[in-house]
């Protein structure tokens, strides 16, 4: 397992990177400000191969983004582990994409893939933009916090003559409106529900697959995912491709987006061992999927922890 | 005509204040314009536009600039303790930075806290894509913001705008820099932030992505 | 900028102004005494007295003082639109005599005469939670109060009302209402400011609020 120091920028990570330091360190959920999200990792592991961005440099890159994933077991604010989660699909469409026989591109299949790879990388690029113009802000920000703006109290003469303030308020009125200004204000979320599912396995997703595909043997992604929603159909749609991997499914789909139909390939007896590359280790203790971490407490926090 | 749409926006105030003194600037008995815009910039704890200046003293716009503007540079050239600058639509004095260090203890408000690294890209997507929502600046930056969005705000450099339109009450809260966030980064408006397109690489660059 | 473009480098490592790297006042790389005053005075409130600016600059208080005195002497004679004076208690600039007519009528054209929901907002939290400090207002409101806090006393609605008990020099200010605040709202006195109960939700409803 690679460990990364994710301090490094994109532009720098090769300098920056430590090799086998402890990955305890390393894999901390308050990273904070030294790393976020699946954007800020996919950039740093492309930065730190120094990769163009072909396919042969993704397949790698995938692996390790994979591993990174399952190495960061249930201490993942699930928060970002959602998003996680879509970024590896896609990474996993595309690593999916490389198992294909090669010279096959006119498959359309392969071709919704290979737009879901111009799709990420449009979005790294996007995303490495706002990065880099994040530093100049810094750089600004640093040039100007040694400059105090003038705000003083207004000489009495000046001050005397302000014109009278209209309150515009009753005592009532204005009891009121600091009731209102008291209230606890409603912490802004948005639909974060998701969050608070249980942990998904993929690879006991993969079981209830395999129990109702040798079944069925043939069927249909919607009807697999019918009895589910959320994380739980990402779940499955991910044991779905480690399955394909195994080759205990084949899949037809007659247009992009279209109805993907799953015919069972596989042994009829025995287990379908898939790897559990998406699946947290069992967590320590029980109940990970209770409260979600305050995000800017520990990026605060993080401010006065930081060493070096 | 500016005077005008100033008192237009604020029918309630009537000045009464007589002001018997004003003559003309530059006068023999009045101060020179430098001066009325030196001892006004003195009193004022937020940039104000060379508009509301130029109303103030009776001088054209493009004057009352130049007096600034000559100003500015009067105090950068005798190495100042101060300086004016023109910031968030304004002018306003400040302190140089090479005197921070004796400053610092006498300052009220204190050393603004360091932006976090994720604080800083999500400031940056808001600041390009103003007004925008939550989710559009978690799908830019990939994970979620809502915990970044609100330190953001308590820090006074974004605040609500709205809501996206034809959402109605529930739609997504919309959110835009402010003039506090110019100040911090010492730019006029926000049509001096940098341009984006230099960090977007050409296409036949895209190859070296890494490099 | 180099300083700049170091800065975009490596935005991690924000600078810091280290007190420790002072230096000594008038050597090459740090500012004159004068330009050191001069900044010093261009932020504080309350006038400062010559042997806290002793202290600070590190220089004789003889010195300062005669830093002071000439600088004020050069301000006079440049007839600058503002003062360096020597008052009860210290040294603060203040708009030259000769420009009151142009401040006051800034004053009168420049501010508005009806309070912000921002500041009535905080104007209650003030009202209902005296004496406090803005640290606490803030944590209250969600947002940085103090341009707020400072109209509001600039208005004559709030007024300090000392430091946090024990925390000494370095404690927070803590701010109350005035009279003047009572008298705007009708009001004899702070105990007959309404009961907030009757406008709290109800326990159930703060529940509602919390998820």
């Amino acid at each position: 397992m690679t460990v990364l120091d994710y301090r490094a920028d994109v532009g720098r990570a090769e300098e920056t990177v430590h090799e086998g330091t402890s990955s305890a360190d390393a894999f901390r959920v308050d990273l904070g400000d030294l790393f976020e999200g699946p954007f800020d990792l996919l950039l740093s592991l492309i930065a730190k191969h120094k990769l163009d961005v072909t396919e042969v440099a993704l397949s790698k890159v995938t692996d390790e983004f994979i591993a990174h994933i399952k190495a960061a077991g249930p201490e993942w604010d699930l928060g970002q582990a959602t998003e996680f989660l879509v970024v590896a699909a896609t990474l996993l469409d595309l690593k999916a994409a490389r198992l294909l026989p090669s010279g096959e591109v006119e498959d359309e299949e392969d071709l919704a893939l290979l737009e879901a790879r111009d799709l990420l990388f449009a979005r790294l690029l996007q995303y490495r933009a706002y990065k880099q113009v994040a530093a100049v802000f810094a750089g600004r920000m640093a040039a100007e916090v040694g400059r105090f703006p003038r705000a003083v109290s207004m000489e009495p003469q000046f001050a005397g003559l302000l014109p009278e303030v209209l309150l515009g308020l009753g005592p009532q009125e204005f009891a009121a409106l600091a009731a209102r200004a008291l209230t606890p204000r409603p912490v802004p979320t948005v639909g974060m529900d998701h969050l608070h599912a249980p942990t998904v396995s993929v690879r006991e997703q993969a079981a209830v697959l395999v129990t109702s595909l040798r079944r069925s043997r043939t069927t249909t992604f919607r009807q697999l995912t019918a009895d589910c929603e959320g994380v739980l159909v990402v779940a499955r749609f991910l044991a779905l491709l480690e399955l394909y991997r195994e080759g205990a499914v084949v899949f037809e789909q007659a247009d992009p987006l279209g109805e993907l139909h799953i015919r069972w390939t596989g042994s009829d007896e025995g287990d379908v061992e898939v790897e559990d590359e998406f699946d947290e280790p069992p967590p320590p203790v029980a109940g990970t999927s209770g409260d979600v971490p305050e995000n800017d407490t520990a990026q605060e926090s993080s401010d006065s922890d930081r060493t070096g | 005509m500016t005077e005008q749409a100033d008192h237009a926006d604020h029918p309630e105030h009537q000045p009464e204040v007589q002001l018997a003194h004003l003559g003309h600037l530059g006068d023999d008995d009045g101060p020179a314009l430098r001066t009325a815009l030196e001892a006004i910039l003195m009193v004022v704890d937020e940039p104000v536009g060379e508009m509301l200046l130029a109303q103030v003293t009776e001088r054209p716009t493009d004057e009352v600039l130049e007096a600034l503007r000559s100003l500015a540079a009067e105090y950068d050239e005798a190495g100042r303790g101060f300086q004016l600058r023109q910031v968030a639509g304004g002018w306003r004095f400040y302190t140089r930075a090479t005197c921070a260090a004796y400053v610092e203890r006498f300052v009220l408000d204190g050393q603004q806290a360091r932006l976090t690294q994720a604080a800083l890209e999500t400031l940056a997507v808001v600041a390009y894509r103003q007004p925008v929502s939550r989710a559009r600046v978690s799908a830019v930056r990939g994970v979620n913001v809502d915990g970044v969005m609100r330190t953001l705000v308590n820090r006074g450099l974004v605040e609500e705008a709205g809501r996206e339109a034809g959402t109605g009450e529930g739609g997504s809260i919309l959110y835009q820099t402010t003039s506090h966030f110019l100040e911090r980064l010492g730019l006029r408006g926000i049509d001096e932030l940098p341009d984006l397109a230099p960090f977007l690489p050409e296409l036949d660059t895209v190859d070296d992505l890494a490099n």
